[in-house]
């Protein structure tokens, strides 16, 4: 049952994903790659990491994604161009390179022991838990230089989008 | 008269001297001047003490100045000395500067202060080259004299003046750069052996030969170091086939730029395949020195070929430059005592003369601004003194017993002859051609009839200019009838090099 | 003065400085006559001097050392000099004609301006130092000091009047050209370095004569380099083209450096280095072959010549030849007997030319004098009595000199020396041949200048005039001892025994014994001058070489004297059209030599420099490497295509790319 | 703390999918001019990195234990995090750049080359 | 909870953080304040590097996460020299411009902080986050004048491909965690030490990370953006950029290959390395040659330095490390001065600055001149420019390490990099002005910026024993 629901998952990532990239309308482009963050999601849940599948939703699928239609609708971009249009040396090139590192990775992959993975231990208080006290403990650092991170991207957003320096 | 760390004065003082006039503002040239030509005076003087003080039995390197640790991690320390070698080197160094000093008086008119600062930190490179004993120092002191030179050549020469100097400081770098790989594999070889990292030349001098040989050019370490260091030299020298660089660079130097370029740069070739190459790498000199002897005869003759048909007075000299370091490297090549100390006394005889040459050169270019032969003919009359002493140094250049010039090339040759006779017999074939060019070029601009009315108004030689060229003039004579006062200080030296 | 031969050079000079010093001031003319002249007339005085307390002293050889000039490893070498038999005749002869001639020259060339004047004279003492250098040194190097040296001023003076491009052009050659003998000469002072390890004559020439079979080889070698200097300074074939040329310098020039004394330094040279030569019998017959061939080859030439002192120059020539077949057939001191004697007769006949040139107004054409014999009575008469001794007439100086060797040629022949007795025979043979020769084209030269009548034109006429005393007096001088210097070395012959021949028995000791031990000497001596033709025989020769001298005389005379003067030789020339050519433009060796070794080194030289410098190595080497790296610049920066997605794909293929090789 | 349990998909296939992901992105990136669709291009891939940790996550919760199964998931918070970041600075970016050119097609930004 | 020591160790950080506040606040509510906020920065600066130097360096801190060891004090200090040096020069440059904010300040520091942070980082997390900090605020300030096309274009660029390249490191370090089931370099050695020979999975991990780590240091063929975005950006920025973050990174490459002893881990990686190097110093030579932009001739020869200075990262160990470390420093202070004295003789940001410009300002400007020459030497590697002792040392290195082709090939290519050096300096000193004479900007300040410059390659060059000596102590603490 989980395994199809998986396979169903994946299915549908791959393939948003594919439209996400190929896709003319940038509109649709993010819709697709919503589409393609819920599945991430799920499969998230279905393991366990039930922390990690609510922000995939809350933080990418809700305020990237977002934030992205915002932009297109703003700059109201329609662009006419389709994958890999006009440079067809760069595409093909790209489309090789990118599948022959992808193929490096599967054969990676292959030579892994393909042992079934588990789920995590339910300690009943969700992956939430412990992710929180790492946080707060061995992981304090990280997660306040993240606030620093976050400070130097707002002051360059707002450095590059200003309307006017007065 | 003793003075302490006298080397390091003679060496780094220009140096200083250099900061002062750098002090100083630009626009009182001939405070710039006269305070260069005072300090280069001083610093001859100071050098001869060098001569004073300088023992001529002990073989080994004296008046040491260091060894002062400079870069002990790496083992490199400050460290200078001088043997019968240098000695004669370091003279003829500062006997040069303040004729260039005086003979660039008038052909440097524009940022004179810059001309006189690049001519002193040059000075202090070149004799730091010849008494450094440490390769590191050595190093530092061989490149620290492009850069002025580059100066020198690019903004007070010629018209193709930026060619010549970019070619002159690429050219120099080609040969340094493997120079570098092999020095620093000398001291990782040298730690190996004793466990100690150094850049000392006692220590090189120790470890050097027992690099292997290998069997074939590319299987062997010492070979190879020996063929690092000798493109370096080679170049510097210039043999053949690396002297392209030398013609450009003397036609578009200006004359104080030619004089110490083959005065004294030129020299510092020969001294390293001496002081290097010959004292460092023994076994790989054996099975080099036939090579050698080879290119020294071919740029012996070749180069008095190339000069008979040039045109232009100065590249006439460069060439003619081409053809009596081949003697040296002849005379080094042989390596018999003779011949090695024929060889050291001809660099500093080819540093007179041909230095003398390229200042009278020069002095006529100030009045004409040409230096193509055709363009004179018949002015001995008109400049008698001038042509007087052009032709002594014409003569000391061809070799005329009781001139310097005869000296040296007999010792080589005379030298040379136990060892390889048909090297001597092509070589002395350069004493011919020797003859036939200079003398071609002394009947065209001095003797036939006036044939450019121009020449007429000449005036002959000042007293700066003559003040500028006596000492030269007495050098060349002293040293063609009394060469034992130079000969003797460096045979102990030589013996002591040889021997190894 | 015994002890102090420095001296002797030195005088010299210092005469040299000081004039070139009043050359600078431009002094007058009497102040330059007293240094130039006086310091040679000094040195002279010291000359004698020395050698009358010489001859009256046992030490044969006399070696004085001052200090040491070059020393370094093995090689070392001393500034000294050496008196001996040799030296001591050359210095005589030398410091006397050339006092003489330097009394001539003030006559001469007092027509220069002051200037010129001075350096005239610079030049002329700084030749007399260099010669006596020359005979004096006691080693080779010193030797070559001194050779270089007249080689140096001979150039000098040769260009004298440098304005003139052919006489620069003429000094030139002649330094050039004695080059390629020095080349020789040094090549064998370093040989002598390392046979003997000594160039020291007194070191080097006993070592050699006591074992000859140990260094007869290196003899050969050492000899024949030897003379290679000597054929360059001696103008023999074929190095003699510069001699001719010479003659661009002033006459007295011509008299003193180019007939009396420095072409004469081969000879010296020769025969100071006897015992090597006489340990090589290939030396020596190469030293007899090309004397002989010099002899007459160029006597030849001077058949045809117009120019006086050209005539004179060839004759020159052609006598220096006749000195190197005396000492190629053994007989050395008639090679110097004849040197000295040369010295005597050839330098008043130049002087005797100069005075007629002086007289003509610089006019040198044979065929625009004639006659003069009524205007210069005292030239003609010295004139002729040197031309007496040059063509070898009974008494005078020539004769016994150039007897002497031809006689020995023959002996040579007939004793077949070092078995070669054909090739000597053939070698005296064109001695004679020679004599004849030189007798006929000295008296061309007599009569068309002196009889007959003038040539010149008119108003050149009205100027002919006897020279002044300052010329004439030396004439005089040479022509007296063209006239009795023979009686210096009369052979057995006429008197019966040796002891009449003193300057033979003066030079005995020079000719070292070869092979030490009294036997050896004994079988040298017998080598050298043994008499295997009876005095029969040796009348027979002598009368043989009078009468080809009387044929050539008479044929000259019937051939220039009288009214169809002029007219033989154009009906032979007409006859002989290629001879005639062929001699008359001397054999066109100096276009030979142009044609086959100027030309080509010259060409060589360019295309060393123009394709193997200046395309191969700079072009193709040094710039083309330069060029292929910005080329190769301007190549690859088009891999920024300034498109990112270009850069991005690079960095993936980067990635990929260390995937591959860390994998 | 109960053992973990089981799940019938191998971590593997999770890899696969990540790696799967990752090439689309690449792609995305090395074939895309439209400036926003690169970045979404760019957003595919970290989720990959990010699909990739837990995977890996998963196989150490059952070899190493959860200490190690965290780092993995704490690594994908933390990307979230920059992916967020860099969202902001970029549309910011395309934002200015559009004001200039009125485009965000990145093969027309071209001035700078060789 | 953090420990005392923990916050101690990071003072400068925080120092240069809240400086970065302040300034943004004193931005937002003090505009008067704005013409000083080159001082007050510089003020943080020295702040900070007074907390590095005088506090104690406690290694370890933040639960091993970041290791406060000599290494990273060294490299601190000179990123805040760096840092320095470009925030003084800055000041005039951004009034010249028009475009004085108090952001371009706090961004600079923010990115410092994550060089910083790189630096001193052996847990992959905070190296990633720090990459990201040094990161973004770059992609901004390249982007700066955004009226300026080619630095808006500059700001794409490294946006785009530097985004690109952190998706690559982000997966790579899965990969590196998937092998070996943490992030903590420290504890990563041991375990492939134990692992054996690497497996694919590191391989390809390893790959992907290096990869990214040479895309900041621009080494072929990862060095695309480098010539663009130095011509685009504003100087300032682009000297910041041209050093900084490559002294970050190759720190971390150095934790790295010390770490994980690439040197004897994967004997591949001698090859890899090696031909990326020779390959950068190749082509970033060759293709400077034919530069007329000195801006992006600098880039090209950035390219080839950190060719160089990979040399000493291949060779590692105590001798490569301090090499590298030693060049880094000698790097920044050639490196700066140039573009010091580029700033100022240029006649705008939207201009091009052709070295064809510099004809005749050698005696029209003497001081800059001079100091342009002493680095274009030294960049060049003669003696007795600092650039030299740089060189020797990494050559030494690897000539030690019997790395002798390296050696070889590396001094052949400095040998062509001569070339294009030295065109700058016979511009200067050996052209003539131009008829019209450009009229270039004077600024005592930037001026003093390059002087100093000038005078550390100098004085450096010829008295290198107490660098030396502390890149040697900062290496023996990457070694142990």
């Amino acid at each position: 049952m989980v395994t199809y629901v998986f396979l169903v998952a994946a299915l549908l990532a791959v393939v948003f994903s594919l439209v996400t990239i190929a896709h003319r309308s940038p509109v649709v482009n993010v819709l697709s790659l919503a589409i393609v963050f819920f599945a991430l999601s799920a499969i998230y849940a279905m393991v366990g990491m039930d922390f990690l599948a609510a922000i995939q939703l809350i933080v990418y699928a809700g305020a990237v994604l977002v934030l992205f239609l915002f932009v297109i609708m703003l700059l109201n971009i329609r662009s006419v161009e389709r994958l890999g249009s006009g440079r067809p040396l760069q595409a093909a090139l790209g489309a090789a390179a990118a599948i022959a590192i992808g193929v490096a990775i599967i054969l990676v992959i292959a030579r892994q022991s393909p042992s079934f993975g588990s789920l995590l231990p339910d300690t009943g208080k969700g992956t939430a838990y412990s992710i929180g006290r790492a946080l707060m403990t061995t992981h304090l650092f990280p997660f306040e230089f993240v606030s620093v991170l976050l400070l130097a991207a707002l002051v360059g957003a707002l450095v590059l989008a200003r309307k006017e320096e007065r | 008269m003793h003075v302490p760390h006298l080397l390091s004065v003679v060496t780094l003082g220009p140096i200083a001297v250099a900061a002062v006039l750098a002090l100083i503002p630009a626009r009182l040239e001939r405070l710039h001047r006269w305070l260069a030509l005072l300090a280069s005076v001083v610093l001859f003087a100071v050098s001869c003490l060098i001569w004073t003080g300088f023992n001529p039995n002990l073989p080994g390197f004296q008046l040491d100045s260091g060894p002062i640790p400079w870069i002990p991690q790496l083992g490199v320390s400050y460290h200078l000395g001088v043997d019968g070698i240098s000695l004669l080197l370091v003279l003829l160094t500062t006997l040069l500067v303040p004729v260039v000093v005086l003979g660039s008086w008038r052909s440097v008119t524009e940022h004179v202060k810059g001309f006189h600062i690049c001519l002193l930190l040059l000075t202090s490179g070149m004799l730091g080259a010849f008494l450094s004993l440490d390769l590191f120092l050595f190093y530092v002191f061989w490149e620290l004299m492009l850069i002025p030179m580059y100066f020198i050549i690019g903004v007070w020469g010629g018209p193709r003046r930026i060619y010549a100097a970019v070619k002159f400081f690429i050219y120099t770098m080609v040969g340094s750069v493997l120079m570098l790989v092999a020095i620093l594999y000398l001291a990782w070889f040298n730690h190996q052996l004793t466990g100690v990292w150094s850049f000392a030349y006692a220590e090189f001098l120790k470890t050097g030969p027992q690099l292997a040989m290998g069997t074939s050019f590319f299987s062997s370490p010492q070979m190879l170091v020996f063929a690092a260091f000798a493109l370096a030299f080679a170049i510097k020298v210039p043999m053949f086939p690396f002297h392209t660089w030398l013609p450009d660079a003397h036609v578009e130097a200006p004359t104080g730029g030619s004089i110490i370029l083959a005065g004294v740069l030129l020299k510092l070739g020969t001294y390293g395949f001496l002081r290097f190459n010959r004292a460092m790498l023994p076994q790989a000199w054996e099975a080099f020195a036939p090579m050698i002897m080879v290119l020294a005869v071919i740029g012996i003759i070749y180069g008095a070929w190339v000069a008979m048909v040039q045109p232009d007075m100065k590249k006439l000299v460069a060439y003619s430059s081409v053809s009596h370091l081949g003697f040296v490297m002849l005379g080094l090549a042989a390596g018999t005592a003779a011949s090695t100390q024929g060889a050291v006394l001809q660099m500093v005889n080819h540093g007179i003369s041909t230095g003398a040459l390229f200042l009278l050169v020069g002095m006529i270019y100030e009045r004409r601004h040409t230096r193509m032969i055709a363009d004179y003919g018949g002015i001995a009359a008109i400049v008698p003194v001038f042509t007087g002493a052009f032709l002594l140094v014409t003569l000391s250049s061809i070799g005329l017993p009781g001139l310097n010039g005869f000296v040296g090339e007999f010792l080589i040759l005379a030298g040379a002859w136990q060892q390889h006779p048909l090297a001597v017999i092509f070589g002395a074939l350069g004493i011919v051609f020797g003859a036939v060019y200079m003398l071609w070029m002394v009947q065209r601009v001095f003797w036939n009839p006036l044939s450019n009315e121009e020449n007429r108004s000449l005036k002959d030689m000042n007293l700066r200019e003559v003040l500028a060229v006596a000492p030269l003039l007495v050098f060349i004579v002293w040293i063609g009838i009394h060469p034992t006062t130079f000969l003797s200080p460096m045979e102990a030296a030589v013996r002591l090099l040889l021997g190894r | 003065m015994l002890g102090s031969l420095w001296l002797i050079p030195i005088l010299p000079l210092i005469g040299f400085v000081l004039n070139l010093l009043l050359g600078g001031v431009r002094a007058r003319k009497s102040l330059v006559n007293a240094v130039g002249v006086g310091s040679v007339g000094a040195a002279t005085a010291v000359a004698f001097s020395t050698l009358w307390q010489y001859v009256h002293q046992p030490t044969v050889t006399i070696v004085e050392r001052y200090f040491t000039w070059i020393a370094a490893g093995s090689i070392s070498v001393n500034a000294s000099f050496q008196l001996d038999p040799l030296s001591a005749v050359m210095v005589a002869f030398v410091t006397f004609v050339g006092f003489l001639i330097h009394v001539y020259s003030v006559g001469y060339m007092h027509g220069e301006s002051d200037r010129a004047y001075a350096r005239y004279f610079s030049y002329l003492n700084l030749f007399m130092f260099s010669m006596l250098v020359l005979v004096l040194g006691s080693n080779l190097p010193v030797l070559f000091v001194g050779w270089e040296g007249v080689g140096l001023c001979s150039y000098l003076l040769i260009g004298f009047y440098f304005e003139k491009d052919w006489c620069a052009s003429a000094g030139k050659k002649a330094f050039i050209v004695n080059r390629i003998g020095d080349f020789g000469f040094i090549l064998a002072i370093f040989a002598t370095f390392a046979v003997f390890g000594s160039t020291e004559f007194t070191d080097v020439f006993p070592m050699a004569a006591a074992h000859p079979q140990q260094y007869a080889a290196m003899a050969t070698v050492i000899g024949l380099l030897l003379f290679v200097g000597a054929i360059g300074k001696s103008a023999q074939i074929p190095l003699y083209v510069w001699l001719p040329d010479a003659m661009a310098g002033p006459t007295p020039v011509s008299a003193l450096i180019h007939a009396a004394t420095m072409v004469t330094a081969g000879v010296y040279m020769v025969v100071r280095c006897n015992v090597l030569f006489r340990l090589s019998p290939t030396a020596m017959l190469v030293v007899a072959i090309i004397g002989g061939l010099t002899a007459v080859f160029a006597a030849t030439i001077g058949l045809m010549q117009n120019d006086i002192k050209k005539v004179l120059a060839y004759s020159t020539v052609s006598q220096l030849g006749y000195m190197f077949l005396g000492a190629g057939v053994g007989a050395f001191v008639a090679a110097i007997f004849h040197v000295v004697m040369h010295a005597f007769f050839k330098a008043c006949l130049f002087l005797g030319s100069g005075s007629v040139i002086h007289a003509c107004g610089g006019e040198q054409d044979m065929r625009k004098m004639g006659g003069l014999r009524k205007y210069m009575p005292t030239t003609y008469w010295t004139f002729l009595a040197a031309t007496l001794a040059i063509a070898g007439i009974v008494p005078f100086a020539g004769f016994f000199s150039k007897d002497e060797i031809l006689a020995k040629a023959f002996e040579a022949g007939s004793g077949g020396l070092n078995g070669h007795g054909a090739t000597y025979y053939v070698l005296w043979l064109l001695g004679l041949a020679g004599a004849a020769l030189t007798a006929f084209y000295m008296f061309r030269l007599v009569y068309m200048t002196f009889h007959g009548s003038f040539r010149g034109g008119e108003e050149a006429e009205h100027h002919l005039h006897e020279s002044p005393w300052t010329m004439t007096l030396p004439l005089v001088v040479l022509g007296l001892l063209s006239l009795v210097g023979g009686f210096l070395g009369i052979p057995r012959l006429f008197t019966g025994h040796e002891g009449w021949n003193l300057i033979e028995r003066f030079l005995e000791p020079v000719l070292l014994p070869l092979g030490g031990g009294e036997h050896a000497a004994a079988e040298a001596a017998a080598q050298v001058s043994h008499h295997v033709v009876g005095a029969g025989v040796e009348w027979g020769l002598v009368v043989l070489s009078l009468a080809v001298a009387v044929s050539g005389i008479l044929v000259a005379r019937s051939f220039y004297i009288g009214e169809r003067a002029f007219e033989r030789p154009r009906r032979l020339a007409d006859r002989y059209p290629l001879a005639y050519k062929l001699i008359a433009n001397k054999y066109f060796v100096d276009e030979l030599y142009e044609a086959a070794v100027v030309q080509p080194i010259h060409r060589l030289a360019t295309l060393c420099w123009k394709v193997v410098d200046v395309i191969l190595i700079d072009g193709v080497g040094v710039n083309g490497t330069a060029f292929t790296t910005e080329l190769s610049g301007d190549l690859l920066r088009f891999l920024q295509t300034g498109n990112v997605r270009n850069y991005a794909l690079s960095v993936a293929m980067g990635v990929l790319l260390l995937v591959v090789i860390l994998w | 703390m109960t053992p973990a349990t089981l799940i019938p998909i191998p971590y593997t296939w999770i890899l696969s999918l990540s790696a799967v992901l990752f090439v689309i992105g690449t792609i995305g990136v090395l074939l895309r001019r439209n400036g926003i669709a690169i970045f979404l291009s760019l957003e595919i891939m970290l989720n990959s990195a990010n699909l990739a940790f837990v995977a890996f996550a998963l196989e150490f919760a059952a070899r190493r234990g959860v200490a190690v199964a965290l780092t993995g998931q704490l690594f994908v918070f933390f990307i979230i995090g920059i992916a967020a970041a860099e969202a902001a600075v970029g549309l910011a970016l395309f934002i200015a750049l559009h004001r200039l050119k009125e485009t965000i097609d990145v093969d027309r930004f071209n001035i700078l080359r060789w | 909870m953090p420990t005392h020591s923990d916050l101690l160790a990071l003072l400068p950080e925080l120092i240069l953080t809240l400086s970065a506040a302040a300034l943004l606040l004193i931005e937002a509510f003090l505009p008067a304040m704005r013409r000083y906020a080159s001082e007050l920065s510089l003020l943080a600066i020295a702040g900070a590097a007074w907390a590095r130097l005088s506090l104690p360096l406690p290694g370890a801190s933040w639960h091993g996460m970041l290791q406060l060891d000599a290494v990273a004090s060294f490299v601190d200090i000179y990123i805040l020299v760096a840092m320095a040096l470009t925030v003084w020069m800055a000041g005039p440059f951004l009034r010249r411009n028009h475009a004085e904010h108090g952001e371009f300040y706090a961004l600079l520091m923010l990115a410092a902080v994550g060089a910083m942070i790189m630096a001193c980082s052996t847990d992959l997390l905070p190296l990633f986050l720090g990459l990201e900090l040094l990161s973004i605020p770059l992609y901004v300030l390249n982007a700066f004048f955004r009226r300026v096309p080619v630095s808006l274009e500059a700001g794409l660029k490294y946006f785009v491909v530097g985004a690109f390249a952190a998706a690559f490191m982000a997966y790579g370090i899965a990969l590196l965690y998937g092998a070996t089931g943490t992030t903590d370099l420290l504890q990563m050695g041991p375990v492939l030490a134990v692992a054996g020979v690497t497996s694919p999975l590191v391989a390809v991990g390893l790959s992907m990370v290096i990869g990214s780590l040479a895309f900041k240091l621009a080494i072929f063929p990862f060095h695309g953006w480098a010539p663009d975005v130095y011509q685009g950006g504003p100087t300032p920025v682009t000297a910041f950029l041209s050093v900084v973050p490559k002294g970050a990174a190759l720190v971390v490459l150095l934790r790295l290959a010390q770490g994980l002893d690439l040197f004897h881990l994967n004997n591949h990686w001698v090859w890899a390395a090696g031909i990326m190097a020779v390959a950068s110093q190749t082509l970033g030579n060759i293709v400077a040659i034919v530069q007329r932009d000195i801006k992006r001739m600098l880039a090209y020869s950035g390219i080839a330095h950190m060719g160089y200075a990979l040399v000493g990262v291949i060779v590692a160990g105590s001798d490569g490390s301090s090499a590298v470390l030693f060049y880094l420093a000698a790097y920044t202070f050639m490196n700066i001065g140039a573009f010091a004295v580029v700033a100022l003789l240029s006649e705008g940001e939207s201009e091009p600055h052709l070295i064809s410009d510099l004809a005749g300002q050698g005696w029209k400007r003497p001081v800059l001149s001079l100091a342009l020459t002493v680095c274009m030497f030294s960049l060049a590697g003669v003696p007795p420019f600092v650039g030299f002792a740089a060189k020797f040392l990494v050559f030494r290195s690897a000539v030690n390490q019997g790395l002798i082709w390296l050696a070889v090939l590396g001094v052949v290519n400095s040998l062509i990099s001569a070339f294009y050096y030295l065109r700058v300096v016979y511009v200067l000193y050996m052209r003539p002005l131009p008829r019209r004479e450009p009229d270039y900007p004077r600024s005592r300040t930037i001026t003093a910026v390059a002087a100093v410059a000038a005078l550390a390659v100098v004085v450096l060059g010829t008295l290198p024993t107490p660098l030396l000596a502390a890149a040697r102590s900062a290496a023996r603490m990457l070694v142990r």
